[in-house]
This record gives structure tokens, C-alpha cells and sequence, in this order.
């Protein structure tokens, strides 16, 4: 099981703040954040519009990501637009 | 080292932020404090209210990692972030970054860099709500990204 | 632009004093307030007390200017500079300058450019009591020369 | 007559805080900062080694000044050291 995340825009958007997939849903042996990101986008075109997106933001663990950073059973990945707090 | 990271919607008092910050050396002499506060119009609209919102637990993870990196890059004895999420009027106080150090340069570039880095890191995403109904997402602005990036040459 | 410079022997209120400078406009987003602090050792010595004797008339005439000069580089809606003359104790607020602008680029370059010219131009000397009796004029520092010069450039 | 203020270490060293110039002590219908630190050079080697002194700072009517700025009927003029407050 992994847990991710959507925060504002993108929660608005996809309709969800949070979702579980399992070792159903995705490959979790071999996962990544770039191999999420592919599996989710074939969940539609917002899907893939957000997960797509050249500054969508992603944490693992709650530390920032890359495409490569590894995703393992357990882990909280989210996805999230540019930040505009302060 | 004093580091103190808030999150929340509770306000804060700049009075007591800065009776604290100065009370942790008696070689602090030098305190600087950034309040940021909610502006009543933005792009041209009258903004009524604002939403905040953020990632409960890694915008304090965030927040201390950026203090630590300005800890490594000047001599500081205590730093106070303050950041209240919720719905916010106009005027509110939205942060709050305090730096006491002993020299004033080490106070006003260690509270601009945590100010900078907090803008284009730390998970926190503003909703306004305008005058004419209107809901939108503020758009990230790029140049706080030019002014982080000050910091990395 | 609301602008106030008070010299005296009187403490201030730095969160009363913050609550003011936001109160000169709606589009306030960032306050920045610096604050001096009287450190109780200097050059290695341990200080008692400081006496602070000033030029009356011309300081508060440098001042002035000095905000003046201040507001023409930068956007601002309210500068605040107070200064204690007198006899403090380690740890007694000094010297207050906050500034209030839209954004806070201008209130960050803004407070450090009327620091960096206060601490350079203003008729203002410290005299230092050390525990060990010793009665002291304090040097000006060759770095806050440096520091006012980089706004010349 | 022309008010001269002394400040801080200046003050102490020379012992007086202010005096007063008349026409008789120096010519006032041309009178310069130079010239009036010349003048009061001349009051002994403390006075001299204070209005000598390479960072000496000197203002007329409460405005800095150079060696060459006019000194008037009136006015007020004051020597000190660099200031050191903040």
C-alpha cells in the first residue's frame, strides 16, 4: 500500500485529497515517482494534465522529489501545484 | 539555538515574538523581524477573503530544514516561523520570520533567506476569494523564484 | 507615507509599533522591523551600563533625511525610527526602524539601507561603563562604512 | 558671533561642549570651516590634534560640511567623532 496525496488546485481538479494504491493498482516492487505518475495519468486526461504538468510538485515522504526518487510499500507521496504561501 | 517553527491558525502577538527572540543570549544585538499581512486587492481585484491551505506535517518538516540551512550560514542565537493557515481577512497577519543575532547583516540576510526559501518551498497554497464572487488559486509568482535563486550563486 | 522619527529616552513597543505601520495602507503585504539590543560585553570586555549622547535638532534632521532619501528608491507607506539616548543596560532596545511596503524586496533593502546610514550618519556616540570601572568612548566600525558604501554603487 | 559644539570625545577632551565666536576672535565676513578650524587650532596642541584629526566630522547648521563650506553670522557649527550609534 502507498498513500498519495493532492493538495489545492489539484485536489479541487481531481475531485480527491488522497487515494491508496496497492500492489494491485501498481508494480510496487520497481515503483518510482515517474512510474506513478504514468500510472495514474491513464486515469483520464485531468489525470494526466496534472501529473503531466512542468511545475507539479512532488514529495515522498514529505521531502521533494524527483522522477527517479524510489517509492516503496508504506510510503506518502503527494502531488501539488507551485506553493504561494508567506 | 532557539528554533521555533508554528503552524496553524492561531495569530501572534510581534510584541512577544521579539521579547522571546531577544531573550535567548545576552550578546543578541540584533533582531529582525518579517511580518507578512493580507492585502485587500491583488492583479487589480478586491479581494475579500483568503484561504490557506497546507501539507500538515512536512510544512513544519520544510520550515525547519530551511532554518537549519540558515543556522549553517550565519551565526544566530534564536529564529521564531510563524504561519497561520485558515480563512484570513484583509490586514491579517499571515508570517511571521524573526532572526536575533548579534551583528545586524548576519540578522537581515538570515530573516530574508528563510522568507525567500519559504516562499518557493515550504507547501502552502493561497485561495482568494474576490469581490465579485470569483475563487481562484494564486498563481506562483516568479519573481520569488529569481529571489531564491540569489542565494544559491 | 506616513514617516516618524522620535528620539529620546523612552522605550518602545515594537508590537504597538507594528500594529501602526500596518495601519497606513490595505495594501501593507510586508513589514520589516529591525531592533538594536544593548550586548553586554564588547571587545571582551563585560559592560555595565552605556550612556548614548546625541547631537538634539541634528539627529532627528539626519533621520528624516535619511527616510527621505529611502523613500525615493524604494515604494514604501509608513517608516518608523525611534532611538533611546540616555543611560541603558544590556539587553534595553537601542534603536527601532520598521518599514511597511507591498512587497517585501522594498521593506528588506529599505530597513537596511536607513540602518546602514543611521549607524554611519547620524550624530549619535556610545560611551561604555565596564565592570571593571573603565569609562569608554566606543570606535565606529570600519564594516558599517563598507555597509552604507554598497548602497552607493 | 557664531556657536562652536563639541561632542562626545571631543567634548571631554577639550573639556567645553560649546563657546562662542564673535567677530573680534575671527573674521566673519569670510569665514570658512577651514578657517575656523585654524583658528581654533591655534587654542593649544588638544585643540589641534581634535581639529586635525583626519575623521573629524563638522557640521554647519546642523547639516555635514566640508572645509570649504561658508561659515555666517549666526550660525552653528559643531565638531565630533565618528558616530557610533544604532
Amino acid at each position: 500500500m502507498i498513500t498519495v496525496l493532492f493538495f489545492a488546485k489539484y485536489r479541487e481538479l481531481l475531485g480527491t485529497a488522497k487515494i491508496s494504491l496497492s500492489g494491485a493498482d501498481i508494480d510496487l516492487t520497481k515503483c518510482t515517482v515517474a512510474a506513478l505518475k504514468a500510472s495514474l495519468a491513464e486515469r483520464g486526461a485531468l489525470w494526466c494534465d496534472v501529473l503531466a504538468a512542468e511545475n507539479t510538485l512532488c514529495a515522498v515522504n514529505q521531502d521533494l522529489a524527483g522522477d527517479d526518487t524510489p517509492i516503496s510499500v508504506g510510503d506518502e507521496v503527494a502531488f501539488y501545484p507551485p506553493v504561494t504561501g508567506g | 539555538m532557539s528554533v521555533i517553527v508554528r503552524v496553524g491558525e492561531a495569530d501572534f502577538d510581534v510584541g512577544a515574538e521579539c521579547r522571546a527572540l531577544a531573550s535567548h543570549s545576552r550578546q543578541s544585538g540584533a533582531i529582525v523581524q518579517f511580518v507578512g499581512l493580507m492585502r485587500d486587492s491583488n492583479q487589480g481585484d478586491d479581494v475579500l477573503t483568503m484561504e490557506l491551505e497546507h501539507y500538515p506535517g512536512m510544512t513544519e518538516r520544510c520550515i525547519t530544514e530551511i532554518v537549519n540551512r540558515a543556522q549553517q550560514r550565519w551565526p544566530l542565537f534564536a529564529v521564531t516561523v510563524i504561519h497561520r493557515v485558515g480563512v484570513l481577512q484583509p490586514q491579517d497577519q499571515i508570517v511571521f520570520v524573526g532572526v536575533s543575532a548579534a551583528h545586524r547583516q548576519d540578522a537581515f540576510q538570515s530573516c530574508e533567506f528563510i522568507m525567500d526559501y519559504l516562499k518557493t518551498e515550504a507547501p502552502f497554497w493561497k485561495k482568494e476569494c474576490t469581490l465579485n464572487g470569483e475563487q481562484r488559486w494564486v498563481d506562483a509568482r516568479q519573481t520569488d523564484q529569481q529571489a531564491r535563486k540569489r542565494w544559491q550563486d
